[in-house]
C-alpha cells in the first residue's frame, strides 16, 4: 500500500537510502552529546533509529525487488587526472545486507536495554552500538571498493571500542586490540589490493572494475594476486584460518555485542566483500581453490576447537568461525547465492544463540562456563526453546532456515569442488551438531549444576585485583591468556533459582527464533530459488548448482547422528562424557589450547619484534647517537688538550712567534717566484 | 767608504742579540734592556738609510728621533710596571709571573 | 782601509762585544754598565754616519738617562742577592740560540744579496734641516710624541707610586 | 593587492613580537591575549589569501620582487609568492601556531619572552614558505632556528639544555650544508649563463638549469652531487634515519605548544625545501635518486615504528611516530606519480595536524599525571574521560583510521608508490608491500600505548583528576575537526594541491 503511493511521486524509495546509515549515526551524535543526562533513556533513543532504518531498508527492498540497481555518486577527491567518487547504491545483495544488519541491530538494540541496564556507561554502549550499525550499513551501501574499505576499517574501529567497552578489564583491553590488530592485517592486504587495482584499472567503482576484468584489461597473474590480497582482508574480518585468532579473545566484550558484530554483522563483511568482488574471484581458479581451501579448512578446525571448549560464549565464536568457513568454502566453490543465503540465514539464527546465551548468562550472574549450568529447560522456558530452534536450525534439520543453506553449501562443493572439501564439509557438519548440542543439554538438561548464585566468593571485578595481575604477569599483547579460571564454589548449596528473563530479552529471541525457521524458504528448490533470481540478475556468476534430493536427506542424516551422539554422551550417559578426552589426552588438550595458535604467533611475530625494536633502539641510542657525541666529545677534548701548552710564560710565547716567523720567511723565501 | 751593507749587518746582529736576551733571559730588568737594545738596531739602520741609502734624505734621522722618544717613554713605563710588579709579587724573575694565561 | 772604516769596525765591535756581555755578565751591575757602553758605540756610529744631532740625541737620552733609569730599576729590585739558580729551561735556551741564529742568517743573507746602489757622497743631515722637518712635515707626529712622553711620565709615576693603603 | 598581503602576513608577527616588549613583564593576560589576536589576524589574512588563490593557475602566485641588495653580478632581491605547494602549508603554519598558543596558557616561567619568541618563529615559518629566492629561504630557515632554541632551552623539561643545544647543532650543520649548496647553484647556474641574468631565485635557477646556455658546466656529476647536498640538507631537517636523533630529545624536552610548534610545522619545512629547491631545480636528479628516497623513506617508517614500540616515555614515542609518518611523505615524494606527490603534500598538512592534537594530548596528560612513562599511566580513561577519548582520536588519526585526513595521505602515498614506473624504481612493489607492513607496526605501538595509558584497571593516585578545560577544547577540537574535515572531503586540499603537483611532476616525465 505505502509501496504504491511512493511510486506516484517518481521519487523512489532507493533514493532515500542514503537516511538508512544516517539514522543510527544521528542516534550516535545524540547520545555522544547528551548521553550522559538521558541515563536509562538513551536505549530508547538507540531502537528508534534503527527502527527508522529498517523500516525504510524494508522500503528500500520492496522497491528493488522489481526494480534494477540505483546509485548516486559525487566527487570526493581528484587525484591526477582521474576523479575519485562517494555517493551510494543500492543492488540485489545490498539491499538484501540492509534487511539483514538493520534486523539484527534493531533486535541486539532492544536486547541490551535490558542486559546493559546497570552499567553506568550504558550511554556510551549505545553511542558505539549506533556508530557501529552506521558503519557497518555504511560498507553495505559504499558503490565503490574504497568507500567500501573506509567502513570496513570504521566497523574495525567500532569491534575495538565495543570489545573493549569494560576497558578497566585488562583481558578486554588486551582483546580489543588484538582484534584490531589483528584485522589491521587484513585491512593492509585489502589496502594494498584496492591500490594495484586503481593503478591497474583507474577507478574504484565496482562497474568498471568488472568490466576491465571482463575486457581482462589486467594480466592473469594480477587478477590472482590482487584477488589473493582482497581475500586476505576478507580472512582478517571473517576470522579465517590464519587470522582467526582474535574472535575468541573478543568474546570479552558484552554479549550483544558478540551476538551483533562478531556473529551477524561485522565477520559477514568480508563474506559480503567477496560476494561484491565475485567477477575478479571468478576470472583467477587459482583465486578460488585458495578461497575454497581456506574455507573448508577453517570450517573444520574450528568445529574441533568448538568440541571441547567450557565458555559458552567461546563455543559461539569457534561455530560462528566454522560457519563462515562454510560461507566462503561455497563461495571458492562458484556458489555464489548458496554462500551470501547461508551469510543470511547464519546470521539470524546465530544472533539468536549468542542473544540466549546472553540471556542465560543474564540469568546466572555473569557466569560463562558451561560446566556451572544444567537444568535451565524448566526455568526459562522461552530462552530454551529458542535455543533448541537456534540449535536444531545451525545443525541443519529439516524444516529450518539453517538446512536449506547448509545443503545449497554442500550441493556446490560436491558439484562444483572436489570430493576431499565435500567430505570436510560433511564431517564439519556432523561436528557442529554434535558440539551445538553438547552446549544445548550441558547447559539447559540435567539438573542445575551452579552453586548459590549470589555467594560472596563469587568472581566479582575488582579492578585493584585485576591490575596486579596484570603487573606480575607479563604485561603487554598477550595479557590475558592464562588458562580460563574454573570457579571455585562447585559445591551442592541451596541456591537461588536463576529466573527467567523479562520480556525485553525474551521477545528478540522470539523474533529471531520466527526469522530462523522461516528464513530458509526463500530460497528453497519448491518455491523456485527467489533469493537466486533475486541476487543473480543481471550478474554473471555463473549457474548456481542445485544439489539432488538423495544430498538432502544426506545432510539431515548427518546432523541427526550428530544429535544422537550429543543426546547419548550428555542427557543419557550410555557414553561418559569423557569418553573421547581420555581416549586421546593430547588431542583434547590440542583442541583446547586452540592449537597452541596463540603462543606460536606470540612467539613467532610478537616477542621477535619486540626483541629487534629493543635491540634496534640500542643501537640507535649507542651507535647513531653515540657517534654524535663523542665528535661532540672529541672537539671539547682536544680543546682542553691545546689548552694546557699556555703555561703563562710570555717567553715561550715569544719563541713560537719567531719560529712561526721564521717559518713563514722560509715559505715566502720558497715560493718566491711562483705567484709571480 | 764604508758600504751601507755594514751597518745593516751590524743592526741585524744587534738586533738578534737583543731578540735572544729578550727570549731567554731570566733576569726582568735585562730583558727590559735587550728591548733596548733591539731599538737601538732598528735605529741604526734608520740613520743609516738617511744617511748612506739610494734616496738619503733626512726622514730616516727624524724617525731616529721619534723612536727615541717613544723608546725612553716605553723604558720608563715599563720599569714603573718592574717596580710595580716587583713590590706585589717581590720577584722579578719572569718563571715567576705566569698569571696572564687561560 | 781608510778611517773611517777603521772606526767604523772599532765601535761596531765594542756595540756588539758590550751587548754580548749584557747577555753573558753575572752580576746585574755590569750588565747594566755594558749596556751604557753599547749605547756609546751606537752612537759613536751615528757620528761616524755624519748624523751628529742624532749622536748627541742618542748619548743624552740613551746612555744619559735611559742608563741611569735601569739602574734605578735595579737597584729598586735588590740586586745584590737575587741568584737565579740554574734555568730549568734548558731546551728553550738552545731553541731561543738556534732560532735567533736561523733569523740571523736569514738577515744577513738577505742583506748580502740586497744589491743595494751606493748613493756616492754621503748626505749630511744637520740639526737645523731636522728642525725644519720636525715643524713642518712631521708637525703633527711631534705633538703626538709631546702627548705620548706626557702621558708616559704621568703613568709611570702612577704605577709606580706606593698605594696609598 | 594580494601580494603585498603575502608580505603583511610574513612581518605582521614580528611587529607583534616588537608589540609585547612594550608590555610590562607582570600582566600576562594582556600578554597572551595580544599573542593570540597577533596569530588570530596572520590566521585571517591566510585565510583570505587561500580564498583568493587561484586553483588552475600551476604557477606562482601573489608573487612580488622587490630589489633587496646587488653587487654587480650577484643580484639577490626580495622574491615572495605562493603556489599549490605552499598554500595549505602557510594555513597549517597559522592554524597550528594559533592553537599552540591556546595550548601554550599553562605556561607561567616568563610568559613575555615565551610569547615574542614564539612570534619571531611564526614569522620564520612563514617566510620559510613563501620564500622563493634561496637567500632569502635560508635567511628566514635560520630565523627558525633561533627561537626555537631558546624555546626548547629555556621552558624546557629537565635536559632541556642538551636538547636544545642538539637540535641547534643538527639543523645548524643542515642549514650550513644548505646554504653551501645554494652557493654552488648560484655559481654553476652563473656559469652556465656566463655570468649574464644570474639570480638567487629558484624559479630563474630552475629555468636556467633546463636549459643553460653552455650545457657543459652543468655535468651529471656536479648536477649529483648538488642535489645531494640539498637530500642531506633538508634530510636532516624532516628527519630521515641516519639524522633523526636530534627529534626525540627536542620533542621529549620541549614543551607542549613548542613540540606541537616543532613537530606540527618544522619538519614540513624539511619536506617542502626538498619539493621546492631539490626537485624544483634539478627534476632529473631527482628521478635517478628516486629509488634511493624511496628506501630511505621505507627505512624511516620501518625503523620509527619499530622503535616507537619500545618507548617507554609516551613524548618520544610519538616524535618516533613522526619520523614513521615522514618516511611516508619521502615514499610519496620519490613515486613521482600525481597522487604520490599529491599524497606527500597532503600527508606534510595530515600529520602537522594529527601530531601537533597527538603531542598536545600528552602534554594535557603530563600536566594532570606529572609522568610521560608509560608504565606508571594506566586506566585514565576513567578519571579523565574526554582527554582520553581525544587521545584515543588522535591516535586513532595517526594510524590512518578512514574518515580522517591520515588516511587519505597513506591512500595516495600507496597509489603513488605502487604506481610509480618501473624503470624510475624498479622495486616499487616490494617497498609497497613492506610499508604496509609499517602501517600494521603503526597501528600496534599506537594501540599498545593507548592500551597501556588510557585503558586498564585506574591507580589511585590517578583517580580524581581535572578533565579537560575549556581552554583546553579549543585546539583539541579545532585540530580534531580539521583532520576529520580533511578525511571526510579531502577536495578541499586536493584541488589546491592537484594543478602545481601535475606540473611538478610533468617536469620529470611523470
Amino acid at each position: 500500500m505505502c509501496h504504491g503511493i511512493l511510486k506516484e511521486k517518481g521519487v523512489g524509495m532507493m533514493h532515500y537510502a542514503w537516511l538508512i546509515p544516517v539514522f543510527p549515526l544521528i542516534t550516535f551524535l545524540i547520545l555522544l552529546v547528551a548521553g550522559r543526562v538521558l541515563k536509562e533513556k538513551v536505549a530508547y533513543i538507540g531502537i528508534a533509529g534503527l527502527a527508522l532504518s529498517f523500516l525504510l531498508s524494508v522500503l528500500v527492498l520492496l522497491e528493488r525487488i522489481g526494480g534494477e540497481t540505483y546509485t548516486y555518486v559525487l566527487n570526493w577527491m581528484t587525484v591526477g587526472e582521474n576523479v575519485v567518487t562517494m555517493g551510494y547504491e543500492v543492488t540485489a545483495l545490498n539491499a538484501m545486507m540492509l534487511i539483514v544488519v538493520t534486523l539484527v541491530s534493531l533486535v541486539v538494540h532492544i536486547f541490551s536495554k535490558e542486559y546493559m541496564k546497570e552499567d553506568d556507561r550504558i550511554h556510551v554502549f549505545f553511542a558505539y552500538l549506533g556508530l557501529f550499525s552506521f558503519s557497518m550499513l555504511g560498507l553495505v551501501l559504499a558503490p565503490n571498493i574504497l568507500q567500501l574499505f573506509i567502513f570496513w576499517e570504521l566497523v574495525g574501529l567500532c569491534s575495538f571500542l565495543l570489545v573493549g567497552f569494560w576497558y578497566f578489564k585488562p583481558e578486554a583491553a588486551a582483546a580489543a586490540k588484538k582484534a584490531f590488530l589483528i584485522t589491521r592485517i587484513g585491512d593492509v592486504g585489502l589496502l594494498i589490493g584496492l591500490v594495484l587495482l586503481f593503478n591497474r584499472v583507474g577507478s574504484f567503482n565496482y562497474a568498471e572494475i568488472y568490466t576491465a576484468v571482463e575486457m581482462d584489461q589486467l594480466s592473469a597473474p594480477m587478477i590472482t594476486t590482487i584477488a589473493l590480497l582482497i581475500f586476505l582482508g576478507a580472512v582478517g574480518k571473517s576470522a579465517q584460518f590464519p587470522l582467526h585468532v582474535w574472535l575468541p579473545d573478543a568474546m570479552e566484550g558484552p554479549t550483544p555485542v558478540s551476538a551483533l558484530i562478531h556473529a551477524a554483522t561485522m565477520v559477514a563483511a568480508g563474506v559480503y566483500l567477496i560476494g561484491v568482488m565475485y567477477p575478479l574471484f571468478l576470472a583467477s581458479s587459482t583465486a578460488m581453490t585458495v578461497v575454497a581451501y581456506t574455507g573448508a579448512l577453517t570450517a573444520l578446525f574450528a568445529a574441533t576447537m568448538a568440541l571441547v571448549n567450557n565458555d559458552i560464549k567461546r563455543i559461539l565464536a569457534y561455530s560462528t568461525i566454522s560457519q563462515l568457513g562454510f560461507m566462503i568454502l561455497a563461495l571458492g566453490t562458484a556458489g555464489y547465492v548458496a554462500g551470501l543465503f547461508h551469510l543470511m540465514t547464519h546470521a539470524f539464527f546465530k544472533a539468536l544463540l549468542f542473544l540466549g546465551a546472553g540471556s542465560v548468562i543474564f540469568a546466572v550472574h555473569h557466569r560463562q562456563d558451561i560446566r556451572d549450568m544444567g537444568g535451565l529447560w524448566g526455568k526459562m522456558k522461552v530462552t530454551s526453546v529458542t535455543f533448541l530452534i537456534g540449535s536444531l536450525a545451525i545443525a541443519g534439520i529439516f524444516p529450518l532456515a539453517g538446512f536449506w543453506s547448509k545443503e545449497e553449501i554442500l550441493a556446490s562443493t560436491l558439484i562444483n569442488g572436489d570430493g576431499f572439501l565435500f567430505l570436510i564439509a560433511l564431517v564439519t557438519a556432523f561436528l557442529t551438531a554434535f558440539y551445538m548440542f553438547r552446549l544445548f543439554f550441558k547447559t539447559f538438561t540435567g539438573e542445575f549444576k551452579g552453586g548459590d548464585l549470589n555467594d560472596p566468593t563469587e568472581e566479582t571485578f575488582n579492578e585493584q585485583a585485576a591490575w596486579e595481575a596484570t603487573q606480575s604477569a607479563e604485561v603487554g599483547l598477550d595479557a590475558g591468556y592464562e588458562e580460563r579460571k574454573v570457579y571455585p564454589n562447585h559445591q551442592e548449596v541451596p541456591e537461588n533459582e536463576p529466573r527467567e528473563n523479562a520480556g525485553l530479552m525474551t521477545f528478540p529471541l522470539m523474533v529471531l527464533a520466527v526469522l530462523a525457521v522461516i528464513a530458509g524458504f526463500i530460497n528453497a528448490p519448491f518455491l523456485g530459488h527467489q533469493l537466486e533470481a533475486f541476487l543473480t540478475a543481471g550478474l554473471n556468476v555463473g549457474t548456481q548448482p542445485h544439489g539432488a534430493l538423495w544430498l538432502a536427506f544426506l545432510s539431515v542424516a548427518v546432523a541427526v547422528a550428530g544429535i544422537s551422539l550429543a543426546w547419548a554422551m550428555y542427557v543419557k550417559g550410555f557414553i561418559r562424557e569423557d569418553f573421547f578426552s581420555s581416549k586421546a589426552p593430547s588431542i583434547h588438550k590440542l583442541f583446547q589450547n586452540n592449537y597452541y595458535l596463540d603462543d606460536i604467533y606470540l612467539a613467532v611475530f610478537v616477542r621477535p619484534t619486540k626483541e629487534i625494536s629493543l635491540l634496534l633502539w640500542e643501537m640507535d641510542k649507542t651507535i647513531v647517537d653515540g657517534v654524535i657525541t663523542l665528535i661532540g666529545s672529541l672537539t671539547s677534548r682536544s680543546g682542553k688538550a691545546m689548552g694546557k701548552h699556555q703555561d703563562g710564560q710570555l717567553q715561550t710565547y715569544g719563541l713560537v712567534t719567531v719560529f712561526g716567523g721564521m717559518v713563514v720567511i722560509g715559505l715566502a723565501f720558497a715560493v718566491r717566484g711562483y705567484f709571480g | 767608504m764604508v758600504s751601507i751593507t755594514l751597518f745593516l749587518a751590524l743592526a741585524a746582529i744587534l738586533f738578534c742579540i737583543g731578540l735572544y736576551g729578550v727570549l731567554t733571559r731570566r733576569h726582568l730588568v735585562i730583558v727590559l734592556a735587550s728591548i733596548e737594545l733591539m731599538l737601538n738596531a732598528v735605529n741604526i739602520n734608520l740613520v743609516a738609510f738617511s744617511a748612506i741609502g739610494p734616496f738619503a734624505n733626512i726622514t730616516g734621522q727624524v724617525f731616529t728621533l721619534f723612536v727615541i722618544t717613544v723608546a725612553a717613554a716605553e723604558a720608563a713605563v715599563a720599569l714603573a710596571i718592574l717596580i710595580a710588579l716587583y713590590r706585589n709579587r717581590n720577584s722579578i724573575d719572569v718563571l715567576k709571573h705566569d698569571l696572564l694565561r687561560w | 782601509m781608510n778611517a773611517q772604516m777603521f772606526f767604523f769596525i772599532v765601535f761596531a765591535l765594542i756595540a756588539i762585544i758590550s751587548a754580548v756581555l749584557i747577555m753573558a755578565l753575572e752580576r746585574i751591575a755590569h750588565r747594566v754598565v755594558a749596556m751604557a757602553f753599547s749605547f756609546f758605540a751606537v752612537a759613536a756610529i751615528y757620528f761616524l754616519l755624519g748624523a751628529e744631532f742624532i749622536g748627541i740625541v742618542q748619548i743624552m737620552v740613551y746612555v744619559g738617562a735611559i742608563t741611569i733609569l735601569f739602574v734605578f730599576g735595579m737597584m729598586m729590585t735588590e740586586h745584590r742577592n737575587v741568584g737565579f739558580g740554574p734555568d730549568p729551561r734548558k731546551t728553550q735556551q738552545i731553541l731561543g740560540f738556534v732560532g735567533v741564529g736561523f733569523l740571523l742568517a736569514f738577515m744577513l743573507y738577505a742583506i748580502v744579496t740586497a744589491d743595494l746602489p751606493n748613493s756616492g757622497e754621503p748626505y749630511v743631515g744637520s740639526a737645523e734641516i731636522i728642525g725644519l722637518e720636525l715643524y713642518g712635515h712631521y708637525f703633527i707626529a711631534f705633538i703626538g710624541s709631546a702627548f705620548l712622553l706626557t702621558s708616559a711620565l704621568i703613568g709611570a709615576v702612577v704605577i709606580a707610586r706606593k698605594e696609598a693603603d | 593587492m594580494m601580494a603585498n598581503m603575502l608580505i603583511w602576513l610574513v612581518f605582521l608577527p614580528l611587529i607583534g613580537a616588537i608589540l609585547l616588549f612594550t608590555i610590562p613583564k607582570e600582566n600576562v593576560n594582556v600578554i597572551r591575549s595580544l599573542a593570540t589576536i597577533v596569530s588570530g589576524m596572520a590566521l585571517i589574512l591566510t585565510v583570505i589569501i587561500w580564498g583568493g588563490f587561484d586553483r588552475g593557475v600551476s604557477g606562482i602566485q601573489n608573487g612580488t620582487t622587490l630589489p633587496w641588495f646587488d653587487l654587480g653580478f650577484l643580484q639577490i632581491n626580495f622574491e615572495i609568492g605562493i603556489d599549490g605547494l605552499s598554500m595549505p602549508l602557510l594555513l597549517l603554519t597559522t592554524l597550528v601556531t594559533t592553537l599552540s598558543i591556546f595550548a601554550s596558557f599553562s605556561i607561567e616561567k616568563r610568559v613575555k619572552e615565551f610569547y615574542i619568541w614564539t612570534l619571531i618563529l611564526l614569522s620564520g615559518m612563514l617566510g620559510v614558505f613563501v620564500a622563493l629566492d634561496m637567500f632569502l629561504f635560508f635567511l628566514f630557515f635560520e630565523l627558525t632556528l633561533v627561537p626555537m632554541f631558546f624555546l626548547i632551552g629555556i621552558w624546557g623539561g629537565k635536559m632541556r639544555s642538551y636538547a636544545s643545544f642538539k637540535f641547534l647543532l643538527y639543523t645548524g650543520i643542515g642549514s650550513g650544508i644548505m646554504f653551501m649548496t645554494f652557493l654552488a647553484i648560484f655559481t654553476k647556474g652563473a656559469e652556465a649563463m656566463n655570468f649574464q641574468g644570474t639570480s638567487f631565485s629558484m624559479i630563474r635557477l630552475a629555468e636556467i638549469f633546463a636549459n643553460p646556455a653552455n650545457p657543459e658546466v652543468l655535468s651529471e656529476g656536479v648536477k649529483a652531487a648538488l642535489f645531494l647536498g640539498l637530500l642531506v640538507a633538508f634530510a636532516i631537517k624532516l628527519p630521515v634515519f641516519p639524522f633523526h636523533t636530534w627529534l626525540p630529545n627536542a620533542h621529549v624536552e620541549a614543551p607542549t605548544a613548542v613540540s606541537m610548534i616543532l613537530a606540527g610545522i618544522l619538519l614540513k619545512m624539511g619536506g617542502y625545501g626538498l619539493i621546492r629547491a631539490g626537485f624544483g631545480i634539478l627534476p632529473d636528479q631527482a628521478a635517478k635518486f628516486a629509488t634511493l628516497i624511496a628506501i630511505l623513506g621505507l627505512i624511516n617508517i620501518i625503523y620509527g615504528a619499530l622503535l616507537a614500540l619500545v618507548q617507554t616515555d609516551l613524548k618520544a614515542l610519538v616524535a618516533y611516530s613522526s619520523i614513521s609518518h615522514m618516511g611516508i611523505v619521502l615514499l610519496g615524494i620519490a613515486s613521482f606519480t600525481h597522487s604520490g606527490m599529491q599524497g606527500a603534500v597532503f600527508q606534510l598538512v595530515s600529520h602537522g595536524f594529527i601530531s601537533a592534537l597527538l603531542f598536545f594530548m600528552v602534554g594535557a596528560m603530563y600536566e594532570r599525571t606529572k609522568t610521560r612513562t608509560i608504565s606508571e599511566m594506566g586506566g585514565l580513561s576513567k578519571s579523565v574521560p574526554i582527554l582520553a577519548g581525544f587521545m584515543l582520536a588522535a591516535a586513532m588519526a595517526s594510524i590512518g583510521l578512514p574518515g580522517l585526513s591520515g588516511f587519505v595521505s597513506e591512500l595516495l602515498a600507496f597509489i603513488g608508490i605502487f604506481g610509480a614506473s618501473a624503470d624510475l624504481i624498479p622495486a616499487a612493489m616490494t617497498i609497497g608491500i613492506i610499508a604496509g607492513i609499517g602501517i600494521i607496526l603503526t597501528a600496534a605501538y599506537l594501540l599498545w600505548a593507548m592500551q597501556r595509558t588510557t585503558f586498564g584497571p585506574i591507580k589511585e593516585k590517578f583517580m580524581n583528576l581535572p578533565d579537560a578545560r575549556p581552554m583546553e577544547y579549543v585546539p583539541m577540537v579545532g585540530l580534531l575537526a580539521l583532520s576529520l574535515i580533511l578525511g571526510v572531503y579531502p577536495h578541499i586540499l586536493s584541488d589546491v594541491i592537484n594543478t602545481t603537483v601535475i606540473d611538478i611532476v610533468s617536469r620529470i616525465g611523470g
